[in-house]
């Protein structure tokens, strides 16, 4: 009986070394609305993968036909044209990449400043920590929107400039959030046990403290990729968006205001595309959130 | 539909060639309803100080407040308005004579003093500045004359004083308020109406000058207010919250034509939208390759696009409403093909790459087109949208390439479309920004300046306009149309030729 | 406890630095000569330089800063560059016109999001939650502008019961604050939800149900208040972005805000117009947070313990 | 005195706490015999944990000397201690918290091999894991599971497992079965009873379930607030108990057994605060027989008998 | 004994409840049970997941569901079907015929309401009276268990960990239940002052002679202050009877690992004998005995089918296959 019992966990053992991946993967597999959300962040970011493969940038992105512009949607272009004639749907699927990399690249720099001065001002306490902390503060008493503006305008509009703009203005955001993380982490015992062992403080950060405080930032990545979305889209409103003619949602979306009464279809779409695209980065995350936090378990 | 706008300029014109009583009158009823008016528009004024401003929203309250010597009719006439006459008693010297029943809204007269601090204000004030920059001196003859001596022979000069930044001032107040001149509690005119309050960015209310000393206006009260979102002024107007929509855009034109509760009246306006070049720079250097881009860009298409057809393709660059406008020119038509032949004569046969700076939502949509149709003779185009000052400040700098601006003429008068737009000494910042330096250019709006001789005038504005046709150092757009909308049933209002429509007469009827 | 207000009033005072300094800093970077900008299009290189010395914009940055916050110091905002009128005065005149928009709009907010997310939390993985989580998912991602324009084509084109904008009477403020309300309700509808997941998981509860307190009491006396105090910090948080950030809402509904007066100063470079708003936008956030935090001890005891403390 | 593993000396830890200066471990002093166990007990909050944490130096202790081996070790530098860390090692209270949720059973107990560099060759170190494992009596099947897959218990074996790696001399346990069943607790007992016996371990068992203490160690003390107030051979102490305290502590355990039940000492009000304490003894405001002398004075550690020392005044007749 | 039914303040028959998880479902009480007379006390020990804590909340229905499943069996207490009362029936009993005290006294009481108002809420509840009514009564309340009723306004952080329990056990007394649960009331408490805690317990009952079913893994407490014994493993009561019963004449293999397991006081450094093994999976248990691989006595007919309740005395049963068996024999030995 022990030996079948033995041969049957060593089978196992191959798969369980991903156990932790799993376990979420498991239950984040059983939360509907994140499956939902996950398979459209997923049919998202094909889409932006493929672009040039449905439509070609130069013939049918940027190509203007003003003989049929403000177009309703037909089996020809099924999303209809915008005020130059050009496919909307077109438009759509390549601003999918400009949104989704805003978002994307927005938040891993803010990521990887915010998160590591985060962790430092967590970690080492102290001074050190005051310093960012109060630094942080800085940045988050002037509110994000506003200091986007600011950033744009002192920078120009582009889309690297739109990037660093969000990502700057989202810094303390994760600067906060890990380093309340490596706080709760930094005093659990499984770290003392390492000091213990004479791990010095860079193995401790590196390979127990960042890897136990994923959990929230993932959950905050997959949220935060939504709002730098919206974000894109209100600085497009204000005549602070990417460049003509790059398609991106949020400029297409404040673009098409103008015929919002009459062309109802330029704004509708991209506006859809967006709600689409932030509901379900929103039902990802809260379902990672779930799928990863152990104590919401049923 | 650029035959179609003039008839409905026509259509401002309907309500009634004298005065606000023949529209009243053929409605059936003399009598007057409701009397205070609000009307929209799309950003706050400046200041309340005629010489700090010259932004068209701002000079729209400044015309209701405050008189100036002379007026523009609403038919774009010179008319007098403080001044009951002038003459120009020699090449340099214009007197003024003032109206002996003016007074303030304090019910002081307005004295010849008034004009003289006026003008000698002006000429250190930022904005009015170049307005007087050839005035040498003003003389007060008595208190109610003044004589104004120009350094030069200057033509244009009597449309300038109508401008709205050069309105008359009040001595005492002026100096009375000092920096702070130009508040609400503060500003004292001569004009229809005193400014009761000013709420920033939201709005300002317009009260009847009980002291007015011209036609006593119909309206009692002028309510602007500040309504950003072009779409949402539009909605203003259909629900009847405002009874006048100063600017509608074009997008919104068709639902206040659909609209029975509204009417849109148009016509055409001062101001042409161009696309400029900066013609020291090495591609633009060439006129062959100007011409080309000329030939390159379907201005029809733009006018479709851009203001929804509610413009006319711009022929020449001074504006079709302007006296010395000639219609000899004609827009070079589309033809890429040529376009190409000239682009390979010039030595680009594969095309070049280059820059393009704009500013503002519609010039951007401009710029994309541009963009899209210079790309089929092979020339690439970078998009800069910038932000105002910066965009300026770039193009006052001649960093830029090619630019899209727009420039709208005051005072009806062709030296304000040539002047500073061409003449070399105004590179930059003055309004030149297409760097020109041309002898023939220069010479030819000098001798239209200096010559008193109307007729002779209109000669050298025409033989400029040639000339300017063929070096190319803009493509001209349209000149677009000027949009108000207002309810259906609202009277008394006129469409005025520059844009500085009057609104004392707007009305209900009972 | 009033010594911890002092102290948290006095922590006020670095941070007010930093900001201004931050915001000088990236201001004076931003491309566009301010001179020529306030001198209008048309002005001639004279005129500009006379508008720059005028404003002192020929000075190092540093010693521009260093004159703004000594006068700031004193009191003065200084007048703007555009309309030389004074800043404070401005600020004052759109400032209370936001912090309206903004309180009413946080109403809706709490007003929605309270009663869903704690529906949502009693009955969690239910239809009415799943519903509820969408619908304030749904808030979150529509953009702000979009809604507004939207509500204005419904209710004020086409059904014509409410005004399409500027500020004039309750009316007009029921669209602008639905707008900024949708949004901020998502936040705090999930704050709550999960807050009162948590809570309601405590043993406390289970004491409560215990000794024989219904449901709804267990709900509304023992989980709520407890639920809160994450909820409080949400509230808090969204009202002071409320304070900034309406931009959007307000050049829709032709709001006289201070979101548009900001933003219309950052691209004119109106430099004391903008710290003006930063400045006053530092306080109120701060002083929110502070109220925030008098809450939370408010609410729990435990905290106003640790307040008397410090 | 050629046996002596471990020395302390006066060891102080204080914190700075908003309230005031907090005196978790105050003027403790003891020696340790190799391959013996001394017992550390007391009531929560007083101060054992810290003095286990300041005698391994994981926070630097305020003032004292904690000679190991013969050496002073609170003047180590950071790189003498890591490899001294070698030496001393700890096993934790909570075999929840104190293993890392993202290792694995190999990585955890790896870990200490590869960052003492003490078998860089990851063949060898996984078989040394293997060892070790073994030796705790884990099961091979288990060498890539996550821990929070497995039972406390389990837990617990692979934290000794971790502590064992090294061969450490000293190894203090801080509480290691409290948080497990009585069952288990057993297990887990017995182990490290017969690792004793096989290495030479020389353990300090942290606990404050007296009954484990007996069993298991040689000598005991009793911690009052910080302060060292009794401490004696096991059967001693047990036996002929003789500070307040230490009689209450012992009366309190309630006994599985129907026959044997103690005379109750009832202890009124709680531990207090170790903020600021007052001069005097710390367990006079507890004490049925605290006198003004008591309120006053500090009574100081002193050997009653043979390796029998008390603090208290009641004792110096 | 189990026939003589009228004086049962408790009865459960038959228990059975599962929790319904993703992860299978959790067997956590499997046919358990309970016989409680008026005013005497039954101790419930046994490992950590063997079901004590769902038996107890399933007295007062306050099993989570879900997940928690009560899938059979009956509770009948004070002659009340409890398993079929309308909601507000239990609402009424709660903290009124029966009342609970949790483990932990940390987290029993809600930190932002003060002790005073959480012990007059109850009895505002149950009792007819003002609320200025109940807040004397509670202040009373604070006092038996030796807290002055002035600090009747002080929040729970105010208060020492024994003291918050000492409220929690007045907050259970209040409307002097008939049974009082206390599932480990004081392990979280530090020795000195569990002793304390117990005595106020053990003296309130006396007092307020209420039955009470003690929780705890202490055998030391059950010896102290039971009546009688049950020995819950995976979810069954193994063995049941009084303190003598199943102290001296201990009949389970299970019973006997547990006191195998106990440091003795008295005998310093001899070998524990542990129970070897875990307590199986709850998702997952075992055909036949439950105990049956961790047990030395285990036979093939053991790990085949559950054992039978068997009686041995009036007062004592085992849940054991072999115990009758002829020189079948515990090696426990009593001292
Ligand atoms: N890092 C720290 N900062 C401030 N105070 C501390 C810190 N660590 C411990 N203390 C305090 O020092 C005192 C002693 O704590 P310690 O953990 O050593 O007690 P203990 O005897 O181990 O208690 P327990 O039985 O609860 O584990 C306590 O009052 C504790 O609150
Ligand atoms: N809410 C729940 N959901 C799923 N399983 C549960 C839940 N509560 C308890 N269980 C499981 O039911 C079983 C019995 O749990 P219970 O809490 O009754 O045990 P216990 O004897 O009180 O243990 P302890 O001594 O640890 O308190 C355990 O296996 C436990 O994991
Ligand atoms: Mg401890
Ligand atoms: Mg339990």
């Amino acid at each position: 009986m022990a030996t079948t019992n033995n041969s049957a966990a060593q089978a196992g053992t191959a798969t369980k070394k991903r156990g932790q991946f799993k376990e979420t993967w498991r239950r984040l597999k059983k939360n509907r609305m994140a499956m939902i959300g996950l398979t459209v962040v997923v049919f998202l970011v094909l889409i932006s993968i493929f672009a040039d493969v449905l439509f070609d940038y130069d013939t049918v992105v940027i190509k203007q036909n003003t003989q049929i512009r403000l177009q309703g949607p037909s089996a020809e272009h099924w999303l209809g044209t915008d005020e130059f004639g050009r496919d909307i749907l077109a438009r759509l699927v390549h601003g999918s990449r400009v949104s989704l990399s805003v978002g994307v690249v927005a938040v891993s720099i803010s990521l990887v400043l915010g998160g590591s001065l985060g962790a430092a001002a967590g970690f080492y306490g102290g001074t050190i920590d005051n310093v960012i902390m109060r630094f942080m503060d800085i940045l988050l008493a002037v509110p994000s929107l506003l200091l986007s503006i600011t950033i744009v305008s002192a920078l120009g509009p582009s889309i690297i400039n739109l990037m660093l703009a969000i990502a700057i203005s989202s810094l303390p955001g994760y600067a906060r959030i890990v380093r309340a993380s490596v706080l709760t982490v930094k005093d659990q015992e499984f770290v003392e046990a390492a000091k213990c062992i004479g791990a010095n403080n860079f193995e401790i950060i590196l390979s127990h403290i960042i890897p136990n405080c994923m959990a929230p930032i993932i959950v905050q990545v997959s949220l935060k990729v939504a709002s730098a979305i919206l974000s894109t889209s209100g600085l497009s409103f204000l005549g602070l968006g990417v460049k003509a003619p790059t398609p991106e949602w949020g400029a297409m979306l404040s673009g098409g205001r103008a015929y919002l009464r009459n062309a109802p279809h330029l704004t509708i779409f991209p506006g859809i595309a967006i709600i689409i695209t932030i509901l379900s980065l929103n039902l990802l995350g809260d379902g990672l959130r779930d799928a990863l936090d152990p104590k919401l378990k049923k | 539909g650029g035959g179609g706008n003039e008839t409905t300029a026509a259509a401002g014109g309907d309500t009634g060639s004298a005065a606000a009583g023949g529209d009243a009158a053929a409605s059936g009823s003399g009598e007057v309803g409701k009397t205070d008016i609000t009307f929209a528009m799309g950003a706050d004024i400046v200041t309340l100080d005629p010489a700090g401003q010259q932004d068209t929203t701002t000079s729209v309250i400044i015309k209701h407040v405050y008189s100036t010597l002379l007026d523009i009719s609403d038919e774009g006439e010179l008319v007098p308005d403080l001044a009951e006459s002038y003459e120009l008693v020699n090449d340099t010297d214009f007197v003024f004579k003032l109206r002996e029943d003016a007074v303030w809204s304090d019910g002081t007269p307005v004295t010849a003093n008034d004009v003289k601090f006026t003008f000698d204000r002006a000429k250190n004030m930022p904005k009015t500045k170049s307005n007087t920059s050839k005035v040498k001196e003003v003389v007060v003859d008595n208190e109610h004359q003044v004589t104004i001596k120009l350094t030069e022979p200057y033509a244009p000069f009597k449309s300038i004083v109508a401008n709205s930044n050069l309105s008359i001032v009040q001595e005492a107040a002026v100096t009375a308020a000092g920096e702070a001149y130009g508040d609400a509690d503060n500003a004292v005119g001569s004009g229809p109406f005193t400014v009761k309050e000013w709420v920033p960015n939201d709005h300002y209310t317009l009260e009847k000058n009980a002291n007015y000393w011209g036609e006593e206006p119909i309206t009692t009260s002028i309510t602007c207010r500040v309504i950003p979102e072009g779409s949402a002024r539009a909605i203003a107007l259909e629900t009847g919250e405002v009874d006048l929509v100063w600017n509608v855009d074009p997008t919104d034109c068709s639902n206040i034509e659909a609209n029975s509760d509204v009417k849109l009246l148009s016509q055409p306006s001062s101001s042409i939208e161009y696309l400029g070049m900066n013609v020291t720079k090495e591609h633009f250097k060439d006129q062959k390759v100007r011409q080309a881009i000329n030939y390159a860009i379907d201005k029809q298409a733009l006018v479709d696009t851009i203001v929804e057809g509610r413009g006319t393709v711009a022929n020449s660059y001074i504006n079709n409403t302007i006296p010395g406008w000639t219609d000899e020119v004609e827009a070079y038509p589309y033809d890429p093909e040529k376009a190409k032949e000239l682009m390979a004569e010039a030595g680009y046969p594969d095309g070049f790459s280059c820059q393009l700076w704009v500013n503002g939502d519609v010039r951007t949509r401009s710029a994309q087109m541009v963009q899209a149709q210079l790309a089929e003779i092979g020339i690439t185009v970078d998009i800069s949208t910038m932000e105002w000052g910066a965009f300026l400040d770039a193009l006052n700098a001649g960093e830029h390439e090619m630019f899209i601006l727009g420039w709208s003429n005051g005072t009806f008068d062709a030296d304000g479309s040539t002047y500073q737009l061409f003449h070399s000494s105004n590179h930059g910042a003055t309004g030149n920004r297409a760097f020109m330096t041309d002898a023939t250019v220069d010479e030819l709006i000098m001798k239209a300046a200096q010559e008193n001789d109307n007729e002779k005038r209109m000669e050298y504005y025409k033989e400029l306009q040639i000339y300017l046709h063929d070096l190319s150092p803009w493509c001209p757009f349209y000149y677009k149309n000027d949009n108000v909308g207002v309810r259906a049933d609202l009277q008394g209002f006129k469409l005025h030729k520059g844009a500085s429509h009057y609104l004392g007469n707007c009305h209900y009827a009972k | 406890m009033s010594r911890y207000i002092l102290k948290r009033l006095v922590m006020l005072i670095p941070v007010l630095i930093g900001v201004t300094f931050m915001v000088y800093f990236i201001l004076s970077l931003s491309p566009g000569d301010t001179a020529a900008i306030i001198a209008g299009e048309g002005a001639d290189a004279q005129t500009i330089e006379a508008v720059r010395k005028d404003l002192g914009l020929d000075k190092p940055v540093i010693v521009q800063y260093g004159k703004y916050m000594w006068n700031l110091l004193h009191g003065d905002m200084g007048v703007s560059y555009s309309t030389k009128r004074p800043v404070f005065t401005t600020i004052m005149s759109s400032f209370p016109n936001t912090a309206k928009l903004a309180f009413w709009s946080i109403l809706v907010a709490v007003a929605i999001a309270l009663p869903i997310g704690i529906i949502s939390a009693t009955r969690q993985y239910s239809a009415v939650d799943n519903v509820g989580m969408v619908a304030a998912l749904l808030g979150v991602a529509t953009p702000n502008f979009w809604l507004g324009l939207m509500l204005i084509i419904v209710f004020s084109l086409n059904l014509g019961i409410l005004p399409s904008g500027g500020m004039s009477g309750w009316k007009s403020y029921i669209m602008p604050a639905i707008t900024l309300g949708t949004g901020d309700a998502a936040l705090i509808c999930r704050m709550t939800r999960s807050s009162m997941l948590e809570v309601i998981r405590q043993d406390y509860i289970r004491t409560a149900r215990a000794k024989g307190v219904p449901e709804k009491t267990v709900i509304r006396k023992h989980a709520l208040k407890n639920a809160l105090i994450p909820v409080v910090t949400v509230i808090g948080l969204q009202f002071g972005s409320l304070l900034g950030g309406a931009t959007l809402t307000e050049t829709v509904f032709a709001w006289p805000g201070v979101g548009r007066l900001v933003v219309d100063s950052i691209k004119s470079k109106d430099a004391p117009m903008v710290l003006g708003c930063i400045v006053m936008l530092t306080i109120t956030f701060s002083v929110i947070n502070l109220i925030v935090d008098l809450l939370y001890a408010y609410i729990d005891p435990r905290i106003k313990a640790q307040y008397k403390k410090k | 005195m050629s046996d002596t593993i471990l020395e302390v000396k006066h060891l102080k830890k204080y914190f700075n706490t908003p309230k005031g200066t907090l005196h978790a471990v105050d003027d403790v002093s003891f020696t340790l015999e190799r391959g013996k166990t001394l017992g550390i007990v007391g009531e929560s909050g007083c101060g054992k944990s810290t003095t286990g944490r300041a005698i391994l130096r994981l926070i630097e202790p305020t003032a004292g000397e904690v000679i190991f081996n013969g050496e002073d070790i609170t003047k180590k530098n950071k790189e003498q201690m890591r490899l001294l860390r070698r030496e001393m090692q700890l096993i934790f209270q909570d075999p929840y918290a104190s293993l890392d949720p993202r290792k694995t059973v190999s990585e955890i107990i790896g870990e200490p091999l590869k960052l003492q560099k003490l078998i860089p060759d990851a063949k060898k170190r996984a078989e040394r894991v293997h060892e070790l494992m073994e030796v705790v009596g884990l099961a091979d099947r288990l060498i890539n599971t996550y821990p929070h897959e497995l039972d406390g218990g389990r837990r617990q074996r692979i934290g000794i497992a971790r502590a064992l790696a090294m061969e450490p001399k000293l190894i203090i346990c801080d509480e290691p079965v409290s948080a497990l069943d009585v069952s288990i607790q057993a297990q887990i007992l017995n182990l490290m009873q017969d690792l004793q016996e096989q290495m030479g371990l020389t353990y300090i068992f942290i606990t404050h379930d007296l009954s484990v203490v007996n069993h298991f160690a040689n000598d005991i003390a009793v911690m009052y607030l910080g302060q060292l107030i009794e401490k004696a051979p096991s059967v001693t102490l047990f036996d002929n108990p003789v500070h307040p305290y230490t009689k209450a502590l012992l009366s309190a355990i309630p006994v599985p057994s129907l026959r044997k039940k103690r005379q109750r000492v009832m202890l009124k009000g709680e531990i207090s605060s170790p903020i600021n304490p007052k001069p005097g003894c710390r367990f006079a405001v507890r004490c049925p027989y605290a006198t003004d002398r008591c309120r006053t004075e500090e009574p100081k550690l002193v050997e009653i008998e043979k390796d029998h020392f008390v603090a208290c005044h009641l004792t110096e007749k | 004994m189990a026939e003589n039914k009228k004086d049962l303040i408790l009865d459960i028959k038959d228990l059975v409840i599962h929790y319904e998880t993703d992860d299978g479902t959790v067997e956590a009480v499997n046919g358990l049970d309970i016989q409680l007379e008026y005013g005497k006390t039954l101790g419930l020990v046994g490992e950590t997941g063997s079901g004590k804590t769902t038996t107890a909340l399933s007295i007062l229905r306050l099993v989570p569901d879900p997940p928690g499943v009560i899938k059979n069996g009956s509770i009948t207490l004070d002659g009340k079907d409890i398993l079929n009362l309308p909601q507000k029936d239990l609402e009424s009993i709660r903290g009124n015929l029966v009342s609970m005290i949790f483990q932990d006294p940390m987290t029993s009481l809600n930190p932002v309401l003060t002790v005073g108002e959480q012990i007059a809420e109850v009895i505002g509840l149950h009792e007819n009276i003002s609320e200025k009514e109940a807040a004397d009564k509670a202040g009373q309340m604070l006092e038996v268990v030796g807290i002055p009723k002035e600090r009747y306004g002080e929040y729970p952080h105010q208060f020492s960990g024994g003291m918050k329990q000492r409220v929690v056990i007045a907050m259970a007394l209040a409307c002097n239940p008939k049974l009082l649960i206390a599932d480990e009331p004081t392990t979280a408490l530090d020795v000195t002052i569990q002793a304390q805690v117990l005595e106020t317990m053990k003296e309130l009952r006396e007092k307020f002679g209420s039955a009470m079913i003690m929780i705890t893994h202490d055998l030391g407490i059950i010896a102290e202050v039971c009546d009688e014994v049950s020995v819950v493993y995976a979810g069954q009561i193994v063995e049941h009877g009084t303190l003598e019963d199943v102290f001296e004449r201990t009949l389970h293999p299970y019973t006997e690992g547990l006191f195998g397991s106990l440091p003795n006081i008295e005998e310093r450094r001899h070998r524990l004998q542990p129970i070897p093994g875990l307590m199986p999976d709850p998702t997952d248990l075992p055909k036949g005995c439950c105990f049956a691989p961790r047990c030395k006595y285990c036979t093939e007919a053991c790990t085949k089918a559950r054992p039978e309740m068997k009686w041995v005395s009036d007062t004592h049963y085992v849940r054991c296959s072999r115990y009758d068996e002829p020189g079948f024999k515990i090696e426990r030995s009593v001292q």
